[in-house]
């Protein structure tokens, strides 16, 4: 049980026990109001929560995305696969399932890079990425980036020159896109293995390039009750 | 609906603020409430579009206020008492100063949506447009649900890809009727949607359905 | 700009409620705020243009949840440290947890009114169109102050009267160019808004100036 | 000084004396230090403010409108003038200034009913009507009242035949608007001031039409501290 996050969070306080916590905020108390009536209503099993949740924190994130964008950097047959029918490319590798049953990946060039957002809700190709983050989810974004990507992408650190076309792709409809980035320079020597340590989320949604400095992976650290994660899946 | 989701291309709301090194969930509840979503979805007792429509109709104020998995409890505990699973008093009662649900959807919800498909002859078998056709975004103002963003309504793009038949949300999220239709990609270049300054090489991607477009004259 | 003010043709806001009786103040706190508009606005150290605006640019989860006289109190201040009439810290000191401003104008601001105006030629002394002219509302999108609605953008309607000219808010908001065109009020259909099943004897009429104008092909 | 609401309200906190007033809300803290900080550049001068306010609590409001209406109802004549300048002869009666100076009167017939909104901030004629209801400024009364006019009326108690044409002025530039309502049916025998009686602000607005039976003049009652009001002018 030490590995499950609702037992050790702020909803032990009815569970007795020797803890001593924070009062509930109201969106705790409405949180667990509505889980103790769904699960009584046996329309929520807790258990099935609590491994949708584990799935999410551990196993489904960008670091599967990493290896879909690695593997076309390596084998161009592959990435022809992958550009062609990419709910079938990415099936290969072993990811799918909710809001990842349509994908497509949208190749950035040096004369096109493309970014993703979701202006009417916060659609994501959860497979691949995992959940967004909240800028993705954010007013903010949405409003801005269909307007002005570019200033929204050099606020965010990623300056394109002005011959580069800019291509936003608003996920309105059922199709989930992964950005595909460019593969670094200096990284003709690197294993599939090294370069998928390279890919960060946020290239993959089209608001950073890729470094060819070997750095973390971008997230999820997975909250401070989860065990630390490997960089590298 | 014109709703405060409707946020593509709206001005005043400052930067994007990025967190370092954020966590997949901030707080223990909003793992359950995604916990929640997911078993809900997984029992089929709604679907993505009813669901959607719920987060729509939130206040607007709370809708801007609440971070994303509020949004999402909120919306799913609308649904699920409009749909007979919840008692709204039990709930309510649960919770100091009652549980704030979304306001009702819209009483011609379901004839503005119907509306929409009658005035367009769509058939799942064969797509009306072909890539490379211009194509014009119709200025629809459904009160209900629909997944065609105000930014585009009105505009003319060019048809880049065509998708499978999927289920019209505008209906689906309101009555029984899964009415497919094919989908497109539509590219709308900036300046189209914009201004004549805008960056003339730009463009934006939007997936629209079938009934969503007309042909330009 | 696109922004959280501009309601019309918005769903999701529910009923209007209205109170019986109502007292022109409902705290003593606004009295003094009104007072204050009215001896900013009697002294010119702004325009009306300058104002609306800087209420426009308020946090939209701020503009929709504070009061009429919040709001006014808001832009007011917003504008005189803008203006170099108050120091923000001395106010931020004021209050606990500081003083709320609205969010600085958008940088281009002054050059989306530039260009719209520069697209039309209007001229004070003559203006462009007729009373029974059929007009059509420009689609711009400018990210300042305008006074022309999203709802009626790219839509036809009539001219049914010309008023004299006024100074166009778009420029008067952000420069000192007192630029002044004909103002029509202009008549548009509900079926032409909204939907072909809106009551096909209503309408709306709108208050435009010629720089959002352009003649119908 | 009995008759200035200024210094017999919240404000009064520093001012010494007696008073154990409940500590000031946030917005009122913002409020006062503004004030105070205006007062002290010189901007504002606070009696200045207590004369403003008294107007528009006692002398400018819509039994002013009210008057409008009902020489309109006995004066063809001067109904003619007001329907072609309503500037100059809302004048005549010796109304104008601020949110005033650009009228335009649009008249309700059994064909024709006119409403008036500002949907883009709170846009109202100060001189004929005073200041705006709540309901008028409120996000729900703006974004409706253009889509779906009947809706929102008949929620606020007007009924429309399907027959009649519903005319909604959106005072989105420098017209301000006041409808002038029918006169009721039974009020052949009422005297030019019984009929201004009858007017209320919605009549003016288009929310209503005037009743025939002598009612309240609707608001303002001034606000908890003020005197009470007369019925008429």
């Amino acid at each position: 049980m030490s590995d499950d996050p609702h037992d050790r969070d702020a909803h032990t306080h009815d569970h007795g026990g020797g803890h001593h916590p924070a009062p509930l905020s109201p969106v705790e108390m409405r949180a667990r109001a509505l889980e103790e009536l769904l699960t009584a209503a046996g329309i929520v099993d807790p258990t099935f929560i609590d491994g949708v949740v584990n799935a999410y924190e551990r196993d489904i994130g960008p670091m599967n995305g990493a290896r879909v964008v690695a593997r076309a950097w390596v084998d161009p047959a592959y990435r022809g696969r992958l550009l062609t029918d990419a709910t079938k490319a990415i099936a290969e590798l072993g990811f799918g399932g909710p809001e990842g049953e349509h994908m497509v990946v949208v190749e950035n060039t040096p004369d096109v890079h493309n970014v993703v957002v979701c202006t009417l809700c916060s659609c994501y190709p959860w497979p691949v990425l995992g959940l967004p983050p909240n800028w993705y989810k954010s007013p903010a974004y949405r409003a801005r980036v269909v307007r002005e990507p570019r200033a929204v992408l050099a606020e965010m650190g990623l300056v394109l020159a002005e011959s580069v076309e800019v291509r936003v792709w608003d996920s309105s409809a059922e199709i989930r896109y992964l950005v595909l980035p460019e593969r670094p320079p200096g990284t003709e020597t690197l294993a599939e293995e090294e370069l998928a340590a390279l890919v960060t989320r946020d290239a993959m949604i089209g608001t950073a390039h890729v470094a060819a400095r070997h750095g973390p992976i971008s997230p999820p650290p997975s909250g401070s009750t989860s065990p630390p994660r490997q960089q590298t899946p | 609906m014109n709703g405060i989701h409707d946020l593509g291309g709206m001005d005043g709301f400052g930067r994007v603020v990025v967190e370092a090194a954020e966590p997949v969930f901030h707080q223990p509840w909003e793992r359950r409430v995604f916990g929640m979503l997911a078993a809900v979805a997984f029992t089929r007792l709604t679907s993505a579009h009813g669901y959607r429509h719920a987060v729509e109709r939130m206040d607007p104020e709370h809708y801007l206020r609440a971070p994303y998995y509020e949004r999402m409890m909120t919306g799913l505990a609308t649904l699920l008492v409009e749909r007979g699973k919840l008692d709204r008093a039990t709930l309510d009662a649960r919770v100091p100063g009652g549980f704030p649900l979304a306001q009702p959807a819209h009483p011609n919800a379901t004839s503005d949506a119907e509306e929409i498909v009658a005035d367009t002859r769509t058939s799942e078998a064969s797509p009306r447009f072909r890539v490379g056709d211009t194509v014009r975004v119709r200025d629809v103002q459904p009160r209900g649900h629909t997944r065609c963003p105000r930014y585009v309504r009105g505009h003319r793009g060019v048809v880049v890809r065509i998708d499978r038949p999927f289920t019209l949300p505008d209906l689906a999220a309101h009555t029984d009727r899964d009415h497919r239709e094919p989908t497109y990609g539509v590219r709308f270049s900036a300046t189209e949607l914009w201004s004549a300054s805008a960056a003339t090489r730009d463009a934006v991607y939007v997936d629209l359905w079938e009934s969503y477009l007309e042909a330009t004259r």
